[in-house]
């Protein structure tokens, strides 16, 4: 799609992340997302999984996050040199935890703020609303409806439009599925994939429902405390063991435990300790 | 240096002032209180005084502000209302002083509260213009009320406590400082209880405190009646000390001043109202000195006035940008320095 | 060495609204003091002259105050506001060593018996109006006066015993118009004038604006009427600004402006000192100085200790006393005020005040 | 810990809370439409639906903040529909909130110490003047905080904590500590596991158990993850456009065909994988087949 | 005996004098529109604008034609200078205290203005036609009447570049969440600098305006207050708002003023502020805050 036809979209490189001059949330992390493939992003609560897509598309600065230490490059440039708004125009993509709709305004009018990531590029391509509401009618529905009273799961909806319109070349999807019911959570996944598969668009999805993440990416990544813990392709992460037991919920036979019979002094994570 | 205080009970954990060394601090500054009359000229007594009085006041404010969230920029209307209360009360029946202050205190609650009533409804900036309305419509009935004196206010005598007529800064001292020092007690003390909370969690997010058990009206009322009976009050010892109350006494200025105060002391901390009035009301007196000090004389002065307007402007700004927490949270990073603070982060 | 000192305190307003006045005021105490000192000071002593700004606010004026009083041991004092003199009034009361004087001409002051301590350099602001009514009763007796003045304690000031004195001077009041304070426009307020149709309109309690606005809109809308003022807007820099249509404005001045050619000796050596234009505020300050050090040189020649009482029956014994020509007619102090003064009329072309009338002495 | 106490009593005692024929309307849309269902003493009831479908609406009616367009909600027996909210959190009515509803200003021990607050007398001449009542009941209150609910959540590293740097699975957990501190004897939490993954979850769902067991609280519960709502719940109740399509002991309502299509969806992690696998344009790996 | 003829001069000089309310209340709002900042020193920026006019018109003695261009630039480079140094670095305080960054910028501005002018009161020339302006026997003084077209033609052509450019929705979306309009590639600090460089022209020519007609101190800050009452009934975020709460305040207070006396002027617009609020807590158009649990 780019001209940089080789090499992976995003390389972050060793890099630490001190929010309010404090608190370390990344202790030297390094990840890449090759060209065209979906990357999970896996980790417990506070890990530092949604600091690292915010060190990636600098909105840190916004919570008074500094990035300390090591390099990111996107498209092979070092994204140091690029304001927030730079790096959406070039098309990396942020869908923030949250969902973060713009409330006051309706949801077209959301869709139109988003054109602003097209100013600027090459071939000044046009914004494409029917592409969004092919992929969610729902919001073709509501699109005169004021976004702030939409239920969360049309709100989610939202936050993905938003960023297709974009037309990014590289997505960075903080927990999508969060909050939607098991149905919508397929629905979508399905659409992230197809996404994925139609216009070749690259993603960094970070999810904590491990089984579907699992289920879309190429490969993955486990994080914990700041650090990249495992790595591999998707199917590896899925039959290794810690991973089955503390993110999937299956037990070494591979059959789904019951909640009801979880003992309450668990083996602490292999990795961790 | 301590690394981590264990405390022995519930109890002593919390305690307004928790270790030893707070208890020394404390002690020391009661100590310079005390004598600080002996040894200051009349001039510094008097800014003591004024200093005291619009503690009492942020304090008041802070409560509303500060902790409960809602902004308000009539707390000069509510000094008012005390003031005029006080000097009606004591001019025309010469009734005892500190019943005075009291009933100056219940006046501006009285009209606090009506003020807060629409607070339920109204929120943010809109609601703090109509404090702003509020303090307009209080200005025109001072101004246009024969009780009150009309534009020409009213004059009162000196008040008499416990036979000493109150008529030198030295006496009006041991009067106004310990009234203010009760009013601190007390508003630290609210914050201990399920007062204080339900005020934060207004201000944090009123429509959850509400399904959490907070009748929201209740007590934005009470914070409204609390901050402006301290202001009630503080305008009552405002009275007693210039012992001529006017309409323009209480300009809308005046309020924005322990608006300011409070923001560039820390909202929602006792610390920060007092540190904030102290500062805010030196920092005048404090360039006057250094324009005195500089040489040129008088002439100068002429030249440097607007230049005072625009330090004062600065320092407010300086204050929201590069420490926007306020002189408590300042206090708090030196002590923090000073003290090895356990394992913070 | 100190206690032989003659201190003049001041709270000055060189900020804020009044600040344009408080800066004419603190030359003309500075230069009257530095004649006398020159001179050799009164009696020996020296003159010392401690002026504090105030940005013309009652709590930074007590202020000033309380810092000058504990500093020096301060005879006489020049206070800026109205709340400000009644704030200080009772402690000089009590204190019993200083007089005060002020910017303030507020008719409550002009009461020696509730200020004993305090005096008015000038008329105060009834008897502004007194002179103007005077004025114009005989210039169109049974004439209509109208009274636009500002929503303050000092606008609102001479209002009402000054209504009673036109119906007694057999003029009548066809209507009062208060504005409220800082209004810039003032179209509905033109409208209700003009119905009153006036034959004389008095502003007071501004200093400049609103009045330009009213005279432009008056006379676009065709009114005949003749416009006053009051003390504080008549310094003749101010008048200047009016424009065009100032032509002709008129207002009681108690003294001499700097550029008048009538005999004045003090005024040559103003003219001397500060070559160019004084404010009359200038002159409020530098005649207040001189009463001062006036009533401190006689109290000093009776061989009385400097104490507020003595320094105001020093000032009250001033009778037919010649002011340099600052004030062109020879003055008495019984009271508290000063009840002299002459209606001026702005010469736009000469960019000059000239003299209406005579001297009018209540 | 077979059988929930409320299996025992179904037919004798009332329920504890009755929802009946609520419905309630914004303008145009319509959030729920009579909806009904009952929750019994000591038994664990979820609502599940579509996104959208009502539930924090309905969460919000029988709390208070929304007042239903018709309809009745009654709890012990007693209509409370017009009784303001601060007032059905003293009658033990607690809950937790969708988007974490912390407040951002006070320490964590703050923050539990305020859901008590309906049930605290302190009055304002107590609080300035702290001695006896208010000194009395804030050393019984910290005590009680933190030997039952602290304790209980293993939340005692952070309790001076302020709450605004708390990673999100804390701050659930310290909504929950707040609901507690509440004295519930309903209580309401919305989606308490979403954005956890699964070994925090297994941990709330060992909560949720243990409150019902050591407190003896009624729970009626928002929930997603469906393997937690099946395990934990006796009574489900789903919604979808406002309207309960089907309640019932988990195995009924997962076996609803209706309930499949609007909201379960496939619900099987291995045909799953093979649809987004497809729609990712790849075959399916032998390995995912295998873990599946 | 109702004397209609009054009434009806005195209602639309009320009416023109809002359309001076509504320009200037039109600045406050594309402020707060963008970043959410209350500028309470609304006045003094007024001030500032008609100041550097009086600067270069009177002591300059540039032309008009020129001097009034000048004018509006410099204080839309002002405006930048403002944004840059005091409201970009409050990006993600809360509210307050940007809104006390104002009120410190107008202590600031009202030192800046007494240090190089001096804080006498001075006249600014005259520019617009002085032919009086007659509907029926009705009588308009032609400032007023004159300060209301332009104020009308700026709110007019505000309103259509709301209507027609994307650029409104950018503005309403930073002011929604910031950190949102960054990911989908707004420009915040441009829309920032471009809302308070806007603002401070708009408070220029209304400056210029409002300065001819009263005159200008460093006091004149305080038409800063109607303005702040204007805004507030209309709704902070509403330009339609600014320009009907113009015009209402304009009328209560003319009105007010004829009938009652001008000591009720401000009280008669403040007790329809405070019922007008009692009935619609965000004003007549103002944009109510989404409250869900
Ligand atoms: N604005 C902030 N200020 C201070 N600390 C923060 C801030 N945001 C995050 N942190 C801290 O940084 C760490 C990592 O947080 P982050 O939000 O990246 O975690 P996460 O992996 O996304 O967790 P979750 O699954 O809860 O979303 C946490 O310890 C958190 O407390
Ligand atoms: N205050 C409100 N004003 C207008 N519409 C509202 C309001 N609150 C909720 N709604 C609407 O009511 C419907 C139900 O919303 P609700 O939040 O109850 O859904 P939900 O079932 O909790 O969904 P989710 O699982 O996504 O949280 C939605 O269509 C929503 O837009
Ligand atoms: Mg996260
Ligand atoms: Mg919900």
């Amino acid at each position: 799609m780019t001209q940089h036809a080789t090499g992976p979209v995003l390389e972050v490189n060793n890099i630490e992340v001190v929010y309010n001059k404090t608190v370390q949330a990344l202790r030297g992390l390094s990840l890449a997302v090759p060209r065209g493939q979906i990357v999970a992003l896996l980790g417990s609560n506070g890990a530092g999984k949604s600091t690292t897509l915010k060190a990636i598309s600098r909105l840190l600065e916004l919570e008074d996050g500094t990035l300390e230490a090591g390099r990111i490059a996107f498209d092979g440039q070092d994204t140091a040199q690029l304001a927030p708004q730079q790096l959406v125009r070039r098309g990396l993509s942020h869908v923030m935890e949250g969902r973060r709709v713009f409330e006051d305004l309706t949801v077209e009018d959301n869709l139109i703020a988003s054109t602003y990531a097209l100013s600027g590029r090459a071939g000044a391509p046009k914004p494409d609303f029917d592409l969004v509401y092919e992929y969610f009618p729902r919001l073709h529905e509501r699109r005169r409806g004021l976004a702030g009273y939409l239920s969360g799961g049309e709100q989610q909806m939202l936050a993905i439009g938003r960023a297709l319109i974009a037309q990014p070349t590289l997505m960075l999807l903080d927990e999508p599925s969060l909050g939607l019911s098991p149905k919508l959570t397929e629905d979508i996944f399905s659409i992230i994939a197809r996404i994925n598969a139609e216009r070749g668009t690259s993603m960094l999805l970070v999810e904590q429902n491990a089984t579907v993440a699992l289920a879309v990416a190429h490969s993955g990544y486990i994080m914990e405390n700041g650090k990249i813990v495992i790595d591999g392709s998707a199917e590896r992460l899925a039959s290794d063991p810690d991973v089955r037991e503390f993110y999937l919920g299956t037990g070494g036979s591979g059959e789904a435990k019951s909640f009801r019979e979880i003992k309450h002094y668990k083996r602490r994570k292999r990795w961790l300790s | 240096m301590r690394i981590g205080t264990f405390k022995e009970t519930y109890v002593a954990d919390a305690a307004l002032f928790d270790s030893r060394t707070q208890h020394v601090w404390l002690g020391i500054a009661a100590v310079l209180l005390v004598a600080f009359p002996f040894v200051a000229s009349d001039y510094w007594l008097y800014l003591a005084c004024l200093i005291a009085i619009n503690v009492a006041s942020s304090t008041g404010l802070n409560i509303l502000t500060g902790y409960t969230g809602l902004v308000s920029l009539g707390q000069a209307a509510f000094m008012g209302l005390g003031a005029y209360t006080v000097a009606i009360l004591q001019a025309r029946w010469g009734t005892p002083l500190l019943l005075n202050l009291l009933a100056g205190g219940f006046v501006a609650m009285v009209g606090g509260m009506v003020v807060g009533i629409p607070s339920l409804r109204v929120k943010g900036l809109y609601l703090a213009i109509v404090t702003i309305a509020a303090s307009f419509i209080a200005h025109f009935l001072f101004a246009n009320f024969s009780i009150t004196g009309g534009t020409t206010g009213l004059s009162m005598q000196p008040g008499q406590l416990f036979g000493a007529v109150l008529d030198t800064s030295f006496r009006l001292y041991w009067l106004i400082v310990p009234v203010t020092v009760l009013m601190l007690l007390g508003a630290a003390n609210l914050f201990r209880t399920r007062i204080g909370r339900a005020f934060i969690a207004i201000r944090d997010r009123d429509i959850s405190a509400e399904v959490l058990g907070i009748p929201l009206l209740q007590y934005k009322l009470l914070s409204f009646g609390l901050s402006s009976f301290y202001a009630g009050v503080a305008g009552g010892l405002w009275a007693y000390f210039f012992r001529v109350v006017t309409p323009e006494s209480f300009p809308l200025s005046l309020s924005i001043f322990f608006l300011a105060a409070i923001i560039v002391g820390g909202m929602g901390s006792i610390l920060g109202g007092v540190l904030g009035a102290v500062f805010m009301t030196l920092v005048p007196e404090v360039l006057k000195l250094i324009v005195d000090l500089l040489p040129g004389g008088t002439n100068l002065t002429v030249f440097l006035s607007p230049v005072r307007l625009v330090i004062f402007g600065a320092l407010i700004i300086g204050f929201l940008v590069f420490e926007p927490l306020g002189l408590a949270e300042m206090w708090r990073r030196t002590r923090r320095f000073f003290h090895l603070w356990p394992f913070r982060n | 060495q100190g206690a032989d000192e003659i201190v003049i305190g001041g709270s000055i307003p060189m900020t804020g609204v009044f600040a344009f006045a408080g800066v004419g005021i603190n030359a003309g105490i500075q230069d009257y003091v530095k004649i006398v000192n020159d001179a050799g000071g009164i009696k020996g002593r020296k003159v010392k002259y401690v002026p504090e700004d105030t940005g013309y606010k009652v709590d930074v004026s007590v202020a000033a105050f309380k810092k000058i009083t504990s500093q020096n041991k301060v005879n006489l004092y020049y206070g800026d506001s109205t709340g400000f003199a009644k704030t200080i009034n009772p402690e000089l009361d009590r204190n019993g060593s200083i007089l005060m004087a002020g910017a303030s001409f507020a008719t409550e002051l002009n009461d020696p018996k509730k200020y004993p301590h305090q005096f008015l350099v000038g008329p105060d602001y009834t008897e502004m109006f007194g002179i103007l009514l005077n004025h114009i009763a005989k210039e169109k007796p049974g004439a209509k006066v109208a009274f636009v003045y500002s929503d303050s304690e000092f606008g609102r000031d001479p209002i009402d015993s000054s209504e009673a004195l036109a119906k007694k001077l057999g003029l009548s009041v066809p209507v009062k118009i208060m504005t409220p304070a800082g209004s810039v426009d003032v179209s509905t307020e033109v409208i209700k004038l003009r119905r009153a149709a006036p034959d004389y309109t008095i502003f007071h309690g501004y200093i400049l604006a609103p009045i330009p606005e009213f005279i432009t809109q008056g006379k676009q809308q065709g009114m005949q009427s003749k416009w006053m003022g009051t003390f504080w807007t008549m310094d003749s820099s101010t008048v200047m600004k009016m424009g065009p249509d100032g032509e002709g404005f008129m207002g009681v001045m108690p003294y001499r402006y700097y550029y008048d050619t009538e005999k004045a000796p003090m005024l040559e050596k103003i003219r001397a000192m500060r070559p160019e234009y004084q404010s009359t505020a200038y002159t409020q300050g530098f005649l207040a100085a001189m009463l001062f050090l006036e009533s401190a040189k006689r109290t000093l020649e009776a061989n009385k200790p400097l104490t507020g009482d003595n320094l105001k029956s020093a000032l009250n014994s001033i009778k037919d006393f010649d002011t340099g020509g600052l004030i062109g007619v020879p003055i008495t102090i019984s009271g508290n005020s000063i009840p002299v003064g002459r209606v001026y009329r702005a010469d736009m072309k000469a960019q000059k005040m000239v003299a209406a009338s005579d001297w009018i002495k209540l | 810990m077979e059988t929930s106490p409320a299996h025992g009593m179904h037919a004798a005692a009332p329920p504890l809370l009755q929802v009946d024929g609520v419905t309630l309307a914004f303008g145009g849309v319509r959030a729920l439409s009579g909806v009904g269902f009952d929750v019994q003493r000591g038994s664990i009831t979820a609502v599940i639906g579509p996104n959208g479908a009502g539930k924090t609406s309905l969460f919000n009616t029988i709390s208070g903040f929304y007042r239903p367009t018709a309809g009745s909600i009654r709890f012990r027996g007693q209509d409370i529909t017009r009784v303001p909210p601060p007032q059905r959190a003293r009658l033990g009515l607690a809950r937790s909130f969708q988007n974490i509803a912390l407040f951002r200003g006070m320490t964590v021990l703050d923050n539990i110490k305020l859901g008590r607050h309906a049930h605290l007398k302190t009055h304002v001449l107590d609080a300035l003047l702290y001695v006896g009542r208010a000194r009395r009941e804030e050393a019984e209150l910290r005590r009680d905080i933190e030997e039952r609910i602290i304790d209980f959540l293993e939340i005692d590293h952070i309790r001076h904590a302020p709450v605004a740097a708390l990673p999100y699975g804390l701050q659930k957990r310290v909504e929950m500590a707040r609901a507690l501190a509440m004295q519930p004897e309903v209580l309401m939490l919305d989606e308490p596991v979403a954005g956890m993954n699964r070994e925090e979850t297994e941990d709330m769902a060992r909560f949720i158990l243990d409150v019902r067991a050591e407190w003896g609280a009624t729970v009626l519960m928002v929930e997603h993850d469906m393997g937690m709502v099946m395990d934990l719940s006796d009574h489900v109740v789903v919604l979808n456009f406002g309207q309960v399509i089907a309640q019932g002991t988990p195995a009924v309502v997962q076996a609803d065909p209706e309930v499949a299509r609007a909201y379960l969806g496939s619900g099987d992690v291995g045909a799953l994988r093979a649809k987004l696998q497809a729609a990712a344009g790849r075959a399916p790996a032998p390995a995912a087949q295998g873990a599946a | 005996m109702m004397d209609w003829a009054y009434l009806f001069e005195i209602s639309l000089t009320g009416i023109a004098s809002g359309g001076l309310y509504a320009l200037a209340a039109l600045a406050f709002v594309m402020v707060y529109k963008a970043t959410r900042v209350v500028n309470i020193a609304i006045g003094e920026m007024l001030m500032a604008g008609a100041y550097l006019f009086f600067t270069f018109a009177a002591m300059w003695s540039l032309p008009l034609w020129l001097a009034i261009p000048a004018a509006v630039l410099a204080s839309g480079l002002l405006g930048a200078v403002i944004e840059r140094t005091m409201i970009r670095p409050l990006l993600g305080e809360p509210p307050i205290s940007a809104f006390m960054v104002t009120v410190g910028l107008g202590s600031v501005l009202v030192g800046l203005v007494e240090m190089v002018w001096s804080a006498d009161q001075r006249r600014l020339p005259d520019f617009m036609p002085s032919k009086p302006i007659m509907v029926g026997d009705a009588f308009l003084a032609p400032k007023v009447f004159w300060g209301a077209v332009i104020a009308a033609v700026f709110i007019a052509a505000v309103l259509l570049v709301f209507r027609y450019w994307r650029g409104g929705v950018a503005l309403r979306a930073t002011a929604s969440d910031q950190g949102a309009a960054y990911s989908v590639g707004i420009n915040v600090p441009r829309v920032f600098s471009l809302a308070w460089v806007v603002s401070a022209m708009l408070a220029a020519v209304s400056g210029i305006i409002v300065g001819s007609i009263g005159g200008i101190s460093s006091s004149m800050g305080v038409f800063g207050l109607s303005v702040l009452v204007v805004v507030i009934v209309g709704g902070l975020d509403s330009v339609l708002g600014a320009l009907v709460a113009g015009v209402l305040v304009g009328l209560v207070e003319a009105l007010a003023g004829a009938y009652l006396g001008g000591e009720y002027k401000l009280l008669a617009t403040f007790i329809v502020l405070v019922a007008i609020l009692m009935a619609r807590p965000y004003g007549l158009f103002g944009t109510r805050e989404i409250e869900r649990l």
